[in-house]
């Protein structure tokens, strides 16, 4: 019998992280990254007490996680398996690690730091 | 005795040998970007918690060239991913049927790209709504 | 010109286990017209240029699956596939991709074959019927959520189109993979359980990244990559439903 | 050379063979059985048969109708008692199909539907869109997994059976890939090799359908029987001769001549209803449809084609949508292989040779005359079809006489005991030398394809829709003469891996042999009947003299010795064979016939 894998577990960050990406990322990377930046949004969109109030909410908080946890898992995830497709078997489990340890990492650490703000 | 010998071709460089394959590799090198962007976010996540000065730093290393820069790459890396993502979600959503009838692919793709524009014109219009 | 005077030069992969160390390719020039068939091809060097050149082929429709190979890099059936789309260029002709080559343009099929012995490729019935009973019924829309991977001729395009399977040969594959999600799509069957052991494991679904390109080749219109990709979602409810459900998941 | 002893040895893994092996299989499960064939059986040659499997299924239709369908349709050639067993298991071999899963198409409500086809009086074909033969074949190949006691021989050629005092005991077999040779050893062999198509030019059937289970059974002195009647499928592409299926017919099409004409009514199947009518028209049967084609052609009715003249499948009145549920491969074909959108303009079509209703002797209980041997199939004539098959009774035959070979060489098997080996390898052990013989002889000078290629134009010419005794003498002589060349064959390729010139020219020999069986059988029915059609004062049926079997019995290398046998009549007297509104008069008067004598 063929062993059960635990696929499923990452299949599903990284399935979730790909949607968030494709809905949101693009706009959000114009914003943060270019619009922001270059002045076609006013300074006071993202200041700081604005964007600290949203990340007091709950909508907020939740909006945040997703945005910065689960991409990083579908990133993680893709980069991995790229390894695989690359013939890049050397220090595999090291790589896993290093991997999803970014992810986890990226997830605890807002979660903590948003409950709290 | 068999003369028989089967030959195993190496793969090595497969994915530049067909067109189709270096568009999977784009698509997969996506990642780093949405990677590396969902690093920063985590940074001016972190810069947020450590208060406003820090916050402020955050946002003008934001105004850097080399920043700009990265994040015209990521939007184009982001966008791509938007694409094939909602060209291959039909293949992964469960099968749907209407009035006995499955539901085009062209279909289920179309009402995912109606979905996100409404998405990215309401997260612009909030962030504008000063 | 008419076409009884043009020609076009086709490059075939020849290996001869035999004698050659790897596989080589041999040039031939063949009459040219445009409803010839790349098999049509194929088959005027066997007979009139060079006998020892080996192919596997039969029925010329598209229906049998035995002609597959690569056709200037993509996988094709080469019964269906023109001089046409080619001329004036040349046409490069290879064994299919990602599976052992034999000799020539034939490649060795155990692999897809052991494959599909081990998916159960068969009714199990969820309730018993005699045949004094008659058919069972099945509407035209629970026939519709598996037709369309019952249509697989096992031609391998989708193997010889998946790195997936040439990166990692334990990789069940698009194509038994489709036919696997046949018979659990099919309302009269009843072994889901059993077949979710397969797709749930490393060489099941899980060995596919969605590279996609199986689908894109699939002369068949069988969208082996939904059958493998849906099951990914079967796979994570069954993995997750498990420890909700007394007695082991079985999604619905 | 490996021995391998089994209880039942079938070689041929298409429709007929997979039946037969899963029969064999519950017959008995503690009997083994080698399924043997040359190419995986998936890619047999049942995998293209397209339009559908008849078996009485509504409620107004009845085994009665079944029955006079075929045997008029036979032309009277059939044997009437294997017809009435056909007809009567047909629809329970067609439901056991669908519990092993085929993907039959249905009804809203769920039951199986069934569409009309040519020759049959009452809508009784069960389909699978237009991939039938597929579906079935898939269906049997996938279920036949499911028997432990079924080992597969697949991509192993078979060169000759072992018969020793009287009775069948094996069949040597080549491995494909190896070359390797073994003699599977077993106390009863099912032939199950499908048909032999390829012996003619332009036709239906794969590379694979050269008559090799025919060829084998023959030079062992089972006689091939009604090996003249050839049938012409009338709708197929002119130049490849790949098949357009009679359910374009029977789901409205028209044949049309070069003024867009509906000429079959020229031929009496009138009259001309704009939608179908059963038995009339474009659903006649095939050798009327092509023998009218013939005459069309002779007319100067027929449209210029860069492969010859057509006439044209006109499907455009059934719209897109009906096409492309109901016939999804035909618009393939058409349009990948004509550039031709069947819902828009209309498809050039010219007759091609399709099937062959005669071929290896067999009773009801698919038994040959020499013990041990059963034939199921196309290979097979068990008396079904007599002188013209109705399109849709072949691959119901798959079935239920594939069913009926496995367990009846079950039984057989049983019943007798194995045979010591010893002389029988040394039998194998000859085969064997004379297989490789063609690849270790030199000298050589006769090119392959030109004897193929020269044999099916011979037959073409000789066997044609009509023919006469001059040009089928010619092809006699032309069949002896490639006899005699074939000797000389040069074989460019002496390896053993993966060899198919080697095996292609074996093929070659069953070839020849089966043709010219053929060809004599042919010359010497001097009537009309079927298919087989004369224009030297022989154009009418000649009870008297021909309600007859040809068996053609191989002759070494001297020409098949000709004779015959009764035909076996049960219910139905032979009779005018008529179609469209004569047809409907004619069977009115039967019935008032029968009426009257009962
Ligand atoms: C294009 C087409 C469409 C058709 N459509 C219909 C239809 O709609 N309805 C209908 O009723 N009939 C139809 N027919 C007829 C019907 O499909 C065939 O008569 C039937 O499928 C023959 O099945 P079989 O099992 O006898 O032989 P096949 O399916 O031809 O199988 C022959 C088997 O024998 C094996 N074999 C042969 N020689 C050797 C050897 N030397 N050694 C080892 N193995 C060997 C082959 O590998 C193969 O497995 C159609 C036929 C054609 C050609
Ligand atoms: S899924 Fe398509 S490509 Fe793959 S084996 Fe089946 S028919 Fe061929
Ligand atoms: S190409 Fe291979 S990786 Fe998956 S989608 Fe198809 S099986
Ligand atoms: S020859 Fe049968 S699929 Fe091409």
């Amino acid at each position: 019998m063929m062993k059960r894998s635990n696929e499923p577990v990452f299949w599903s960050l990284f399935g979730a992280g790909g949607v968030v990406a494709a809905f949101l990322l693009p706009m959000l990377i114009f914003i943060t990254g270019i619009a922001l930046p270059l002045g076609i949004l006013p300074p006071e969109a993202l200041a700081y007490d604005r964007i600290h109030s949203f990340a007091s909410g709950w909508p907020g908080k939740l909006f945040l996680l997703a945005v910065i946890s689960l991409p990083l898992w579908q990133s993680a995830h893709r980069i991995f398996l790229s390894l695989h497709d690359l013939g890049i078997h050397r220090g595999r489990e090291f790589c896993r690690w290093l991997c999803y340890g970014t992810a986890l990492l990226g997830t605890l650490i807002p979660l903590i730091l948003l409950i709290r703000i | 005795m068999s003369k028989r010998r089967p030959y195993v071709r190496p793969m090595d460089g497969w994915w530049l040998k067909n067109p189709y394959y270096v568009r999977y590799m784009s698509r997969e090198a996506t990642s780093l970007f949405v990677g590396v962007y969902a690093l920063i976010l985590l940074a001016g996540m972190v810069s947020l918690a450590c208060g406003e000065t820090a916050y402020n730093n955050w946002l003008m290393a934001m105004t850097n060239p080399v920043s700009i820069g990265f994040h015209l790459a990521a939007l184009a890396a982001a966008i791509y991913h938007t694409i094939t993502w909602f060209a291959v979600a039909p293949k992964v959503m469960p099968a749907l049927f209407l009035a006995g009838k499955r539901v085009p692919d062209i279909a289920i793709t179309t009402t995912q790209y109606a979905i996100a524009v409404v998405l990215y014109l309401g997260l612009f219009c909030m962030v504008w709504r000063v | 010109m008419t076409d009884i005077e043009k020609t076009i030069e086709i490059e075939v992969m020849r290996y001869h286990p035999e004698q050659d160390a790897s596989p080589v390719f041999k040039t031939y020039r063949i009459p040219y017209a445009s409803d010839q068939s790349v098999l049509q091809g194929l088959q005027y060097i066997k007979d009139y240029i060079d006998g020892t050149l080996s192919f596997r082929w039969s029925c010329r429709m598209a229906i049998c699956g035995s002609c597959g190979v690569m056709i200037n890099n993509q996988p094709k059936l080469s019964c269906k596939t023109f001089l046409r789309d080619y001329y004036p260029g040349k046409i490069r002709v290879e064994a299919l991709q990602h599976l052992p080559i034999e000799r020539d343009l034939v490649i060795d099929a155990t692999d897809f074959i052991n494959k599909l012995e081990s998916i159960k490729p068969y009714i199990v019935p969820r309730e018993a019927r005699s045949l004094e009973q008659g058919e069972y019924l099945q509407t035209p829309e629970q026939l519709a959520r598996y037709e369309q991977f019952s249509s697989c001729i096992n031609c391998m395009l989708c193997y010889a189109a998946c790195p997936q399977y040439g990166l990692k040969p334990e990789f069940t594959g698009p194509g038994v993979l489709a036919l696997l999600h046949r018979y659990n799509a099919d309302s009269r069957d009843g072994a889901r359980a059993d077949r979710m052991q397969i797709v749930n494991a490393e060489e099941g679904v899980w060995g596919c990244t969605l590279v996609g390109y199986c689908s894109e080749v699939c002369p068949k219109q069988v969208d082996p990559a939904a059958a493998v990709n849906r099951n990914k979602v079967n796979s994570t409810l069954d993995y997750f439903l498990r420890f909700l459900m007394p007695g082991g998941g079985e999604s619905g | 050379m490996e021995t391998i002893k089994v209880d039942i040895a079938i070689v041929g893994g298409g429709g007929a063979g997979l039946r037969a092996a899963i029969a064999a299989a519950e017959a008995d499960a503690s009997q083994t059985i080698a399924l043997i064939s040359k190419v995986y059986p998936m890619r047999s040659h049942t995998v293209a048969a397209e339009g559908g499997s008849a078996a009485v299924t509504q409620a107004h239709d009845n085994l009665d109708h079944h029955f006079h369908d075929t045997v008029a349709g036979g032309d009277w050639l059939c044997e009437q008692d294997v017809v009435e067993y056909f007809v009567a298991h047909a629809r329970e071999e067609m439901v056991q199909l669908e519990h092993w899963g085929c993907p039959w198409s249905r009804k809203d409500n769920g039951h199986v539907n069934v569409r009309a086809f040519g020759g049959m009086k009452i809508e009784r074909t069960w389909f699978a869109a237009d991939k039938t033969g597929f579906h079935i074949l898939h269906t049997l190949f996938q279920t036949s997994m499911k028997y432990p006691s079924i080992r597969r021989f697949d991509e192993h050629f078979c060169c000759d059976l072992i018969v020793e005092n009287g009775r069948c005991h094996g069949a040597v077999v080549i491995e494909v890939a190896t070359g390797k040779f073994t003699f599977i050893q077993a106390r009863a062999v099912i032939i199950a090799t499908g048909g032999a198509g390829r012996v003619f030019r332009e036709n239906t059937n794969g590379g694979i359908v050269t008559g090799d289970g025919m060829a084998l059974a023959y030079r062992h002195g089972v006689p091939l029987r009604d090996m003249e009647f050839v049938q012409y499928h009338p709708t197929c592409m002119p130049g490849t001769g790949l098949l357009f299926t009679e359910a374009c017919r029977g789901e409205g099409g028209f044949l049309l001549n070069r003024d867009g004409y509906r000429y079959l009514q020229d031929y009496g199947l009138g009259p001309p209803d704009p939608s179908p009518r059963n038995k009339a028209m474009e659903l006649g049967p095939r050798d009327r449809l092509s023998q009218a084609f013939w005459h069309e052609k002779q007319k100067g009715k027929t449209i210029d084609g860069p492969h010859g003249q057509v006439v044209h499948l006109d499907l455009r009145h059934l719209g897109e949508k009906k096409l492309h549920e109901r016939l999804p491969q035909i618009c393939e074909l058409a349009e990948e292989f004509l550039g031709v959108d069947p819902a828009h303009a209309p498809i050039p079509v010219c007759p091609a040779v399709h099937y062959t209703m005669g071929g290896i002797m067999a009773n009801g209980e698919t038994a040959s005359p020499l013990a041990g041997l059963y034939s199921a199939g196309e290979c097979s004539s068990v008396g079904l079809h007599g002188a013209n098959r109705l399109g849709s009774n072949s691959l119901a035959e798959l079935c239920v006489f594939g069913k009926v070979a496995g367990s009846e060489a079950s039984k057989f098997a049983r019943s007798v005991t194995s045979h010591h080996s010893g002389t029988l390898e040394k039998q194998a052990e000859d085969v064997k030398q004379q297989a490789l013989g063609i690849i270790t002889r030199s000298g050589g000078t006769e090119r392959m394809a030109i004897l193929r290629t020269e044999m099916a134009q011979s037959m073409e010419d000789g066997c044609g829709i009509y023919r006469t005794g001059t040009a089928m003498q010619a092809t006699c002589d032309k069949i002896d003469e490639l006899r005699e060349r074939y000797r000389n064959l040069n074989i460019d390729d002496r390896s053993s891996t993966w060899n198919t010139e080697w095996l292609l020219a074996i093929e070659l020999g069953y070839q020849l042999d089966v043709a010219q069986s053929m060809v004599y059988s042919a010359i010497n029915r001097k009537e009309s009947r079927g298919s087989h059609q004369r224009l030297d004062g022989y154009e009418q049926r000649d009870d008297v003299n021909y309600l007859r079997h040809t068996l053609a019995h191989y002759n070494g290398d001297a020409a098949p010795r000709i004779d015959y046998m009764g035909v076996r009549i049960t219910k139905s007297r032979p009779g005018i064979r008529a179609y469209g509104a004569a047809g409907e008069k004619a069977e009115q008067e039967r019935k008032n016939r029968e009426a009257a004598s009962d």
